[in-house]
Protein backbone atom coordinates (compact mmCIF):
# COMPACT_ATOMS: atom_id res chain seq x y z
CA UNK A 1 0.00 0.00 0.00
CA UNK A 2 3.07 2.78 0.50
CA UNK A 3 4.74 0.79 -2.31
CA UNK A 4 5.99 3.51 -4.54
CA UNK A 5 4.59 3.18 -8.10
CA UNK A 6 7.26 5.01 -9.61
CA UNK A 7 10.96 3.74 -9.02
CA UNK A 8 14.66 3.26 -10.02
CA UNK A 9 15.83 0.85 -8.15
CA UNK A 10 19.31 -1.83 -8.18
CA UNK A 11 17.38 -4.42 -6.73
CA UNK A 12 16.24 -7.30 -8.82
CA UNK A 13 12.31 -6.27 -10.02
CA UNK A 14 9.38 -9.42 -9.63
CA UNK A 15 6.66 -9.42 -11.64
CA UNK A 16 4.80 -10.37 -8.53
CA UNK A 17 5.74 -7.34 -6.58
CA UNK A 18 4.51 -4.97 -9.02
CA UNK A 19 1.07 -7.20 -9.76
CA UNK A 20 0.56 -6.42 -5.83
CA UNK A 21 1.34 -2.30 -6.26
CA UNK A 22 -1.34 -2.07 -8.75
CA UNK A 23 -3.81 -4.63 -7.87
CA UNK A 24 -7.17 -3.20 -6.44
CA UNK A 25 -10.45 -4.06 -5.55
CA UNK A 26 -12.43 -3.10 -8.39
CA UNK A 27 -9.84 -4.40 -11.00
CA UNK A 28 -10.28 -7.57 -12.88
CA UNK A 29 -7.24 -7.00 -15.37
CA UNK A 30 -3.79 -5.92 -15.08
CA UNK A 31 -1.04 -6.12 -18.27
CA UNK A 32 2.49 -6.18 -17.25
CA UNK A 33 5.23 -5.46 -20.22
CA UNK A 34 8.45 -6.77 -18.77
CA UNK A 35 12.20 -5.58 -20.65
CA UNK A 36 14.64 -7.89 -20.72
CA UNK A 37 18.03 -8.30 -20.96
CA UNK A 38 18.20 -10.22 -24.44
CA UNK A 39 21.75 -12.10 -24.66
CA UNK A 40 21.83 -12.59 -28.60
CA UNK A 41 20.27 -10.05 -30.82
CA UNK A 42 19.72 -10.34 -34.65
CA UNK A 43 21.04 -7.81 -37.10
CA UNK A 44 22.28 -7.67 -40.75
CA UNK A 45 25.49 -9.28 -40.26
CA UNK A 46 23.97 -12.11 -38.48
CA UNK A 47 23.76 -12.31 -34.49
CA UNK A 48 25.65 -10.39 -31.95
CA UNK A 49 26.17 -10.77 -28.29
CA UNK A 50 25.44 -8.97 -25.05
CA UNK A 51 27.02 -10.26 -21.81
CA UNK A 52 25.67 -8.17 -20.04
CA UNK A 53 24.11 -4.35 -19.34
CA UNK A 54 24.29 -1.59 -17.15
CA UNK A 55 21.93 0.91 -16.52
CA UNK A 56 22.17 4.84 -15.35
CA UNK A 57 19.53 7.10 -14.68
CA UNK A 58 18.76 10.79 -13.92
CA UNK A 59 17.44 10.86 -10.45
CA UNK A 60 14.89 11.93 -9.09
CA UNK A 61 14.43 13.61 -12.62
CA UNK A 62 13.50 9.87 -14.24
CA UNK A 63 11.05 9.25 -11.35
CA UNK A 64 9.23 12.32 -12.20
CA UNK A 65 9.23 11.42 -16.15
CA UNK A 66 7.86 7.74 -14.91
CA UNK A 67 5.10 9.61 -13.14
CA UNK A 68 4.35 11.82 -15.65
CA UNK A 69 3.94 9.04 -17.76
CA UNK A 70 1.19 7.82 -15.45
CA UNK A 71 -0.47 10.95 -15.59
CA UNK A 72 -0.79 11.03 -19.27
CA UNK A 73 -2.31 7.71 -18.97
CA UNK A 74 -4.47 8.91 -16.13
CA UNK A 75 -5.40 11.61 -19.27
CA UNK A 76 -6.18 9.19 -22.14
CA UNK A 77 -7.59 6.32 -20.52
CA UNK A 78 -9.79 7.48 -17.20
CA UNK A 79 -10.79 4.28 -16.57
CA UNK A 80 -7.31 3.15 -15.47
CA UNK A 81 -6.88 2.52 -12.13
CA UNK A 82 -3.51 1.74 -11.71
CA UNK A 83 -0.22 2.24 -12.92
CA UNK A 84 3.60 1.06 -11.68
CA UNK A 85 6.64 1.48 -13.49
CA UNK A 86 10.05 -0.04 -12.05
CA UNK A 87 13.64 0.32 -13.84
CA UNK A 88 16.94 -1.13 -12.85
CA UNK A 89 19.91 0.76 -12.88
CA UNK A 90 23.29 -1.25 -11.97
CA UNK A 91 24.34 -4.23 -13.53
CA UNK A 92 21.53 -6.45 -15.51
CA UNK A 93 22.36 -9.88 -16.27
CA UNK A 94 21.09 -11.83 -19.54
CA UNK A 95 17.13 -12.62 -19.32
CA UNK A 96 16.92 -10.75 -15.85
CA UNK A 97 13.49 -7.34 -16.14
CA UNK A 98 15.07 -4.25 -16.34
CA UNK A 99 12.14 -2.70 -16.57
CA UNK A 100 8.01 -2.98 -15.69
CA UNK A 101 5.20 -1.29 -16.13
CA UNK A 102 1.93 -2.76 -14.71
CA UNK A 103 -1.62 -1.09 -15.42
CA UNK A 104 -4.76 -2.15 -14.02
CA UNK A 105 -8.12 -1.65 -15.12
CA UNK A 106 -11.73 -3.08 -14.57
CA UNK A 107 -11.95 -4.80 -17.36
CA UNK A 108 -10.03 -5.94 -20.08
CA UNK A 109 -11.54 -3.73 -22.36
CA UNK A 110 -11.01 -0.64 -20.36
CA UNK A 111 -7.44 0.50 -21.83
CA UNK A 112 -5.05 -2.03 -19.71
CA UNK A 113 -3.45 -3.05 -23.02
CA UNK A 114 -2.97 0.19 -24.88
CA UNK A 115 -2.07 2.33 -21.76
CA UNK A 116 1.00 -0.33 -21.14
CA UNK A 117 2.16 0.20 -24.62
CA UNK A 118 1.73 3.95 -24.46
CA UNK A 119 3.85 3.40 -21.34
CA UNK A 120 6.98 1.65 -22.47
CA UNK A 121 7.31 4.03 -25.77
CA UNK A 122 6.76 7.26 -23.60
CA UNK A 123 9.62 5.91 -21.28
CA UNK A 124 11.68 5.25 -24.39
CA UNK A 125 11.14 9.01 -25.27
CA UNK A 126 11.39 10.58 -21.90
CA UNK A 127 12.88 9.39 -19.00
CA UNK A 128 16.40 9.99 -18.42
CA UNK A 129 17.95 6.28 -18.33
CA UNK A 130 20.77 5.01 -20.64
CA UNK A 131 22.46 1.78 -20.77
CA UNK A 132 25.76 0.08 -21.30
CA UNK A 133 26.04 -2.86 -23.75
CA UNK A 134 28.88 -4.96 -22.35
CA UNK A 135 30.22 -7.56 -24.62
CA UNK A 136 33.41 -9.61 -24.30
CA UNK A 137 35.58 -7.36 -26.29
CA UNK A 138 34.36 -3.75 -25.59
CA UNK A 139 31.26 -1.70 -24.26
CA UNK A 140 29.11 1.06 -25.39
CA UNK A 141 26.46 3.14 -23.65
CA UNK A 142 23.69 3.01 -26.24
CA UNK A 143 21.79 6.06 -27.38
CA UNK A 144 18.04 6.23 -29.25
CA UNK A 145 17.40 8.30 -32.46
CA UNK A 146 17.09 12.08 -32.15
CA UNK A 147 13.73 13.13 -31.14
CA UNK A 148 12.65 16.31 -32.92
CA UNK A 149 11.05 17.67 -30.20
CA UNK A 150 11.71 17.66 -26.39
CA UNK A 151 8.69 19.63 -25.17
CA UNK A 152 7.60 17.32 -23.19
CA UNK A 153 3.65 18.94 -22.77
CA UNK A 154 2.76 17.68 -26.38
CA UNK A 155 3.07 13.78 -26.21
CA UNK A 156 1.51 13.55 -29.84
CA UNK A 157 4.87 15.74 -31.36
CA UNK A 158 7.06 13.53 -28.99
CA UNK A 159 5.86 10.09 -30.40
CA UNK A 160 6.17 11.20 -33.74
CA UNK B 1 26.34 33.19 -10.71
CA UNK B 2 27.01 29.96 -10.18
CA UNK B 3 24.97 26.85 -12.42
CA UNK B 4 25.87 22.76 -11.61
CA UNK B 5 26.35 21.31 -15.03
CA UNK B 6 25.84 17.62 -14.52
CA UNK B 7 26.53 14.85 -17.64
CA UNK B 8 25.28 11.54 -18.18
CA UNK B 9 26.30 7.64 -20.03
CA UNK B 10 28.24 8.44 -23.35
CA UNK B 11 28.43 12.40 -22.53
CA UNK B 12 29.66 11.72 -19.50
CA UNK B 13 32.21 9.73 -21.10
CA UNK B 14 32.73 11.75 -24.07
CA UNK B 15 33.16 15.28 -21.98
CA UNK B 16 35.70 13.16 -19.67
CA UNK B 17 33.97 14.46 -16.32
CA UNK B 18 30.67 13.86 -14.14
CA UNK B 19 29.38 17.25 -12.58
CA UNK B 20 31.23 21.00 -12.37
CA UNK B 21 30.53 24.02 -10.88
CA UNK B 22 30.04 27.09 -13.67
CA UNK B 23 30.33 30.53 -13.34
CA UNK B 24 28.48 32.59 -15.83
CA UNK B 25 27.38 36.17 -16.33
CA UNK B 26 23.88 36.68 -15.44
CA UNK B 27 21.08 36.37 -18.12
CA UNK B 28 23.37 33.70 -19.33
CA UNK B 29 21.81 30.60 -21.51
CA UNK B 30 21.85 27.15 -21.87
CA UNK B 31 23.58 27.79 -25.25
CA UNK B 32 26.25 30.02 -23.29
CA UNK B 33 27.06 27.52 -20.87
CA UNK B 34 27.64 24.86 -23.23
CA UNK B 35 29.78 26.99 -25.29
CA UNK B 36 32.03 28.06 -22.52
CA UNK B 37 32.57 24.64 -20.60
CA UNK B 38 31.65 21.83 -22.95
CA UNK B 39 32.34 22.76 -27.05
CA UNK B 40 33.73 19.63 -27.67
CA UNK B 41 29.90 18.40 -27.41
CA UNK B 42 29.01 20.65 -30.05
CA UNK B 43 28.84 17.90 -32.40
CA UNK B 44 26.79 15.44 -30.54
CA UNK B 45 23.06 15.12 -30.10
CA UNK B 46 21.60 15.78 -26.72
CA UNK B 47 18.96 17.21 -24.64
CA UNK B 48 19.00 19.37 -21.59
CA UNK B 49 17.21 19.33 -18.26
CA UNK B 50 17.46 22.75 -16.46
CA UNK B 51 16.16 21.60 -12.52
CA UNK B 52 14.80 18.19 -14.01
CA UNK B 53 12.66 20.11 -16.73
CA UNK B 54 13.21 19.95 -20.22
CA UNK B 55 14.58 23.21 -21.61
CA UNK B 56 15.30 24.36 -24.70
CA UNK B 57 18.93 26.02 -26.03
CA UNK B 58 17.95 29.86 -25.03
CA UNK B 59 16.46 29.09 -21.51
CA UNK B 60 17.40 31.64 -19.50
CA UNK B 61 19.61 30.30 -16.23
CA UNK B 62 19.40 31.35 -12.58
CA UNK B 63 22.24 30.69 -10.09
CA UNK B 64 21.92 27.75 -8.31
CA UNK B 65 20.09 25.93 -11.06
CA UNK B 66 21.16 22.34 -12.15
CA UNK B 67 21.57 22.04 -15.79
CA UNK B 68 21.90 17.90 -17.14
CA UNK B 69 23.05 17.19 -20.58
CA UNK B 70 21.28 13.80 -21.58
CA UNK B 71 21.82 11.62 -24.22
CA UNK B 72 19.01 10.40 -26.06
CA UNK B 73 17.25 7.54 -24.65
CA UNK B 74 18.00 4.17 -26.52
CA UNK B 75 15.19 3.10 -28.09
CA UNK B 76 15.37 -0.29 -26.77
CA UNK B 77 14.13 -2.03 -30.27
CA UNK B 78 17.26 -1.58 -31.76
CA UNK B 79 20.38 -1.42 -29.77
CA UNK B 80 21.83 -3.77 -32.59
CA UNK B 81 22.00 -0.28 -34.38
CA UNK B 82 25.13 2.19 -33.90
CA UNK B 83 24.32 5.53 -32.22
CA UNK B 84 22.79 8.00 -34.65
CA UNK B 85 24.64 10.82 -36.54
CA UNK B 86 25.33 13.11 -34.93
CA UNK B 87 23.53 16.66 -35.72
CA UNK B 88 24.94 20.29 -35.71
CA UNK B 89 23.63 21.18 -32.20
CA UNK B 90 21.66 20.22 -29.79
CA UNK B 91 18.35 19.37 -30.89
CA UNK B 92 15.15 21.84 -30.40
CA UNK B 93 17.66 25.66 -30.29
CA UNK B 94 15.06 27.49 -30.91
CA UNK B 95 18.41 29.32 -33.19
CA UNK C 1 13.09 -25.52 -18.55
CA UNK C 2 10.26 -28.65 -18.08
CA UNK C 3 7.94 -25.71 -16.65
CA UNK C 4 4.44 -26.96 -18.73
CA UNK C 5 3.77 -23.58 -20.60
CA UNK C 6 -0.12 -24.35 -20.59
CA UNK C 7 -1.46 -25.71 -17.42
CA UNK C 8 -4.40 -25.92 -15.18
CA UNK C 9 -3.82 -25.40 -11.59
CA UNK C 10 -5.25 -26.05 -7.98
CA UNK C 11 -2.12 -23.07 -6.60
CA UNK C 12 -1.82 -19.88 -6.64
CA UNK C 13 -0.38 -18.31 -9.98
CA UNK C 14 2.93 -16.36 -9.98
CA UNK C 15 3.57 -13.43 -12.66
CA UNK C 16 7.42 -14.94 -11.95
CA UNK C 17 6.85 -18.00 -12.18
CA UNK C 18 4.84 -17.32 -15.73
CA UNK C 19 7.99 -15.26 -16.79
CA UNK C 20 10.64 -18.08 -16.28
CA UNK C 21 8.68 -20.01 -18.35
CA UNK C 22 8.81 -17.70 -21.29
CA UNK C 23 11.93 -16.12 -21.01
CA UNK C 24 14.47 -16.56 -23.42
CA UNK C 25 18.17 -15.86 -24.26
CA UNK C 26 17.11 -14.33 -27.67
CA UNK C 27 13.74 -12.02 -26.25
CA UNK C 28 13.41 -8.67 -25.00
CA UNK C 29 10.17 -8.29 -24.45
CA UNK C 30 7.14 -10.05 -22.69
CA UNK C 31 3.57 -8.74 -21.91
CA UNK C 32 1.86 -10.18 -19.36
CA UNK C 33 -1.97 -10.27 -18.63
CA UNK C 34 -3.15 -10.98 -15.25
CA UNK C 35 -6.98 -11.82 -14.71
CA UNK C 36 -7.84 -11.17 -11.34
CA UNK C 37 -10.89 -11.59 -9.17
CA UNK C 38 -13.16 -8.16 -8.48
CA UNK C 39 -14.69 -7.45 -5.13
CA UNK C 40 -16.44 -4.63 -6.82
CA UNK C 41 -18.27 -4.33 -9.78
CA UNK C 42 -19.65 -1.23 -11.25
CA UNK C 43 -23.41 -2.44 -12.40
CA UNK C 44 -26.15 -0.17 -14.13
CA UNK C 45 -27.78 -1.07 -10.66
CA UNK C 46 -24.56 0.12 -8.82
CA UNK C 47 -21.60 -1.71 -7.31
CA UNK C 48 -22.36 -5.66 -6.83
CA UNK C 49 -19.66 -7.36 -4.30
CA UNK C 50 -18.08 -10.65 -4.59
CA UNK C 51 -17.31 -12.76 -1.97
CA UNK C 52 -15.33 -14.72 -4.10
CA UNK C 53 -15.04 -17.38 -7.30
CA UNK C 54 -14.73 -20.79 -7.84
CA UNK C 55 -13.60 -22.15 -10.91
CA UNK C 56 -14.15 -25.56 -12.84
CA UNK C 57 -12.52 -26.84 -16.00
CA UNK C 58 -12.66 -29.92 -18.55
CA UNK C 59 -9.32 -31.25 -17.96
CA UNK C 60 -7.58 -31.93 -20.22
CA UNK C 61 -9.84 -30.71 -22.87
CA UNK C 62 -8.63 -27.13 -21.42
CA UNK C 63 -5.28 -27.53 -21.69
CA UNK C 64 -5.47 -29.05 -24.79
CA UNK C 65 -7.43 -25.67 -26.45
CA UNK C 66 -5.18 -23.42 -24.55
CA UNK C 67 -1.92 -25.48 -26.09
CA UNK C 68 -3.62 -24.85 -29.16
CA UNK C 69 -4.37 -20.69 -28.56
CA UNK C 70 -0.25 -21.12 -28.67
CA UNK C 71 0.05 -22.77 -32.16
CA UNK C 72 -2.52 -20.06 -33.60
CA UNK C 73 -0.36 -17.36 -31.77
CA UNK C 74 2.67 -18.81 -33.64
CA UNK C 75 0.75 -18.85 -37.01
CA UNK C 76 -0.22 -15.17 -37.42
CA UNK C 77 2.68 -14.08 -35.19
CA UNK C 78 5.66 -15.93 -36.73
CA UNK C 79 8.15 -14.10 -34.43
CA UNK C 80 7.06 -14.68 -31.32
CA UNK C 81 8.88 -17.40 -29.71
CA UNK C 82 6.99 -17.90 -26.58
CA UNK C 83 3.69 -18.54 -24.83
CA UNK C 84 2.12 -19.85 -21.79
CA UNK C 85 -1.47 -19.64 -20.67
CA UNK C 86 -1.69 -20.77 -16.79
CA UNK C 87 -5.30 -20.80 -15.16
CA UNK C 88 -6.32 -21.64 -11.75
CA UNK C 89 -9.35 -23.99 -10.64
CA UNK C 90 -10.91 -24.08 -7.23
CA UNK C 91 -11.87 -21.04 -4.57
CA UNK C 92 -10.55 -17.51 -5.69
CA UNK C 93 -10.01 -14.96 -3.31
CA UNK C 94 -9.97 -11.16 -4.27
CA UNK C 95 -7.39 -9.74 -6.05
CA UNK C 96 -6.22 -13.42 -6.60
CA UNK C 97 -4.64 -13.84 -10.25
CA UNK C 98 -7.23 -16.58 -11.80
CA UNK C 99 -5.10 -16.44 -15.27
CA UNK C 100 -2.27 -15.48 -16.50
CA UNK C 101 -0.69 -15.73 -20.23
CA UNK C 102 2.77 -14.18 -21.02
CA UNK C 103 4.03 -13.70 -24.71
CA UNK C 104 7.53 -13.41 -25.62
CA UNK C 105 9.00 -11.98 -28.61
CA UNK C 106 12.68 -10.54 -29.49
CA UNK C 107 11.30 -6.51 -29.77
CA UNK C 108 8.34 -5.30 -28.31
CA UNK C 109 7.07 -4.16 -31.41
CA UNK C 110 7.34 -8.07 -32.76
CA UNK C 111 3.34 -8.74 -31.55
CA UNK C 112 3.83 -9.40 -27.72
CA UNK C 113 0.83 -6.84 -26.76
CA UNK C 114 -0.83 -8.28 -29.80
CA UNK C 115 -0.95 -11.91 -29.25
CA UNK C 116 -1.56 -11.35 -25.59
CA UNK C 117 -4.81 -9.79 -26.26
CA UNK C 118 -5.44 -11.94 -28.75
CA UNK C 119 -5.13 -15.06 -26.30
CA UNK C 120 -7.27 -13.88 -23.24
CA UNK C 121 -10.29 -13.07 -25.91
CA UNK C 122 -9.53 -16.63 -27.30
CA UNK C 123 -9.86 -18.37 -24.06
CA UNK C 124 -12.76 -16.93 -23.48
CA UNK C 125 -14.19 -18.72 -26.88
CA UNK C 126 -12.58 -21.90 -26.87
CA UNK C 127 -11.32 -22.94 -23.39
CA UNK C 128 -14.03 -25.05 -21.26
CA UNK C 129 -13.43 -23.21 -18.10
CA UNK C 130 -16.45 -21.71 -15.78
CA UNK C 131 -16.41 -19.52 -12.72
CA UNK C 132 -19.32 -19.05 -10.23
CA UNK C 133 -19.55 -15.87 -8.30
CA UNK C 134 -20.00 -16.21 -4.63
CA UNK C 135 -22.34 -13.59 -2.83
CA UNK C 136 -22.97 -13.60 1.03
CA UNK C 137 -26.27 -14.34 -0.18
CA UNK C 138 -25.87 -16.97 -3.11
CA UNK C 139 -23.85 -18.44 -5.94
CA UNK C 140 -24.44 -18.77 -9.60
CA UNK C 141 -22.65 -19.98 -12.24
CA UNK C 142 -21.56 -17.16 -14.92
CA UNK C 143 -22.39 -18.44 -18.27
CA UNK C 144 -21.12 -15.96 -21.35
CA UNK C 145 -22.82 -15.22 -24.46
CA UNK C 146 -23.32 -17.73 -27.35
CA UNK C 147 -21.45 -17.73 -29.83
CA UNK C 148 -22.52 -18.33 -33.57
CA UNK C 149 -20.22 -20.93 -34.55
CA UNK C 150 -18.11 -23.82 -32.53
CA UNK C 151 -16.14 -24.83 -35.34
CA UNK C 152 -12.54 -23.91 -33.63
CA UNK C 153 -10.51 -24.29 -36.97
CA UNK C 154 -11.92 -20.91 -37.93
CA UNK C 155 -11.05 -18.14 -35.15
CA UNK C 156 -11.79 -15.49 -37.38
CA UNK C 157 -15.51 -16.68 -37.15
CA UNK C 158 -15.72 -17.39 -33.57
CA UNK C 159 -14.23 -13.83 -32.45
CA UNK C 160 -16.97 -12.01 -34.68
CA UNK D 1 -23.16 -49.15 -27.53
CA UNK D 2 -22.04 -47.47 -24.79
CA UNK D 3 -20.90 -43.62 -24.65
CA UNK D 4 -19.87 -41.46 -21.34
CA UNK D 5 -22.36 -38.41 -20.73
CA UNK D 6 -20.00 -35.45 -18.27
CA UNK D 7 -21.74 -32.39 -17.85
CA UNK D 8 -20.18 -28.90 -16.26
CA UNK D 9 -21.13 -26.13 -13.95
CA UNK D 10 -24.60 -24.63 -14.63
CA UNK D 11 -25.66 -27.65 -16.52
CA UNK D 12 -24.37 -30.37 -14.26
CA UNK D 13 -26.23 -28.37 -11.45
CA UNK D 14 -29.46 -27.82 -14.14
CA UNK D 15 -29.45 -31.88 -14.69
CA UNK D 16 -28.28 -32.86 -11.29
CA UNK D 17 -25.71 -35.17 -12.32
CA UNK D 18 -22.09 -35.34 -13.53
CA UNK D 19 -21.17 -38.03 -14.95
CA UNK D 20 -23.35 -41.19 -16.70
CA UNK D 21 -22.88 -43.64 -19.16
CA UNK D 22 -25.63 -44.44 -21.56
CA UNK D 23 -26.43 -47.13 -23.79
CA UNK D 24 -27.41 -45.86 -27.43
CA UNK D 25 -27.85 -47.80 -30.87
CA UNK D 26 -25.53 -48.15 -33.26
CA UNK D 27 -25.02 -44.66 -35.58
CA UNK D 28 -26.44 -43.01 -32.83
CA UNK D 29 -25.61 -39.26 -33.15
CA UNK D 30 -25.11 -35.98 -30.42
CA UNK D 31 -28.68 -34.87 -31.02
CA UNK D 32 -30.05 -38.68 -30.08
CA UNK D 33 -27.86 -38.57 -27.13
CA UNK D 34 -29.50 -35.30 -25.98
CA UNK D 35 -33.06 -35.96 -26.45
CA UNK D 36 -32.94 -39.55 -25.20
CA UNK D 37 -30.87 -38.52 -21.61
CA UNK D 38 -30.86 -34.47 -21.46
CA UNK D 39 -34.23 -33.67 -22.60
CA UNK D 40 -34.65 -31.55 -19.84
CA UNK D 41 -31.60 -28.91 -20.99
CA UNK D 42 -33.61 -28.46 -24.30
CA UNK D 43 -33.52 -24.61 -23.69
CA UNK D 44 -30.44 -24.74 -22.38
CA UNK D 45 -27.28 -22.73 -24.91
CA UNK D 46 -24.46 -25.19 -24.72
CA UNK D 47 -21.82 -26.39 -26.67
CA UNK D 48 -20.87 -30.42 -27.09
CA UNK D 49 -17.32 -32.01 -27.74
CA UNK D 50 -16.78 -35.61 -28.16
CA UNK D 51 -13.60 -37.13 -27.54
CA UNK D 52 -12.73 -33.62 -26.41
CA UNK D 53 -13.02 -31.90 -29.76
CA UNK D 54 -15.77 -29.51 -30.60
CA UNK D 55 -18.52 -31.63 -32.45
CA UNK D 56 -21.99 -30.88 -33.88
CA UNK D 57 -25.40 -32.16 -33.01
CA UNK D 58 -25.07 -34.75 -35.85
CA UNK D 59 -22.31 -36.13 -35.37
CA UNK D 60 -22.10 -39.66 -35.48
CA UNK D 61 -21.01 -40.72 -32.22
CA UNK D 62 -18.96 -44.79 -31.33
CA UNK D 63 -19.16 -46.72 -28.65
CA UNK D 64 -16.44 -45.82 -26.07
CA UNK D 65 -17.04 -41.57 -26.77
CA UNK D 66 -16.91 -39.12 -24.36
CA UNK D 67 -19.32 -36.70 -24.64
CA UNK D 68 -19.18 -33.36 -23.02
CA UNK D 69 -21.76 -30.50 -22.62
CA UNK D 70 -20.08 -27.02 -22.12
CA UNK D 71 -21.55 -23.95 -21.32
CA UNK D 72 -20.52 -20.95 -22.89
CA UNK D 73 -17.24 -19.51 -20.67
CA UNK D 74 -18.00 -16.85 -19.23
CA UNK D 75 -16.55 -13.20 -21.07
CA UNK D 76 -15.04 -12.25 -18.01
CA UNK D 77 -15.67 -8.60 -19.13
CA UNK D 78 -19.57 -8.51 -17.58
CA UNK D 79 -19.71 -11.18 -15.51
CA UNK D 80 -22.36 -8.62 -13.81
CA UNK D 81 -25.21 -9.51 -16.72
CA UNK D 82 -27.35 -12.24 -15.91
CA UNK D 83 -26.50 -15.78 -18.32
CA UNK D 84 -27.43 -15.08 -21.89
CA UNK D 85 -31.38 -16.34 -22.58
CA UNK D 86 -31.85 -19.65 -23.40
CA UNK D 87 -31.87 -20.64 -27.61
CA UNK D 88 -34.23 -23.40 -28.38
CA UNK D 89 -31.13 -26.09 -28.89
CA UNK D 90 -28.12 -26.27 -28.92
CA UNK D 91 -26.05 -23.60 -31.04
CA UNK D 92 -24.22 -25.01 -34.14
CA UNK D 93 -26.53 -27.51 -34.90
CA UNK D 94 -26.33 -28.18 -38.66
CA UNK D 95 -30.06 -28.65 -38.26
Amino acid sequence: MSAKLFEITEKPLSQDDILRRVSRFDCGGVVTFAGTVRGATATDDGARETDFLVYEAYLPMAEKMMARIGDEIQERWPLVKGVSILHRIGRCDIEEPTVLIAVATPHRDDGCFEACRYAIERLKAIVPIWKQENWRDGEVWVEGPRQPELDVSTPETLSK
Amino acid sequence: MNVRLVLFAGLRQAAGFKRDTVSLPESATVADLLDSRVPALRDRTFYVAVNEEFAQRDTILQDGDEVALLPPVSGGNFPSRPPVESTPCPPNSSK
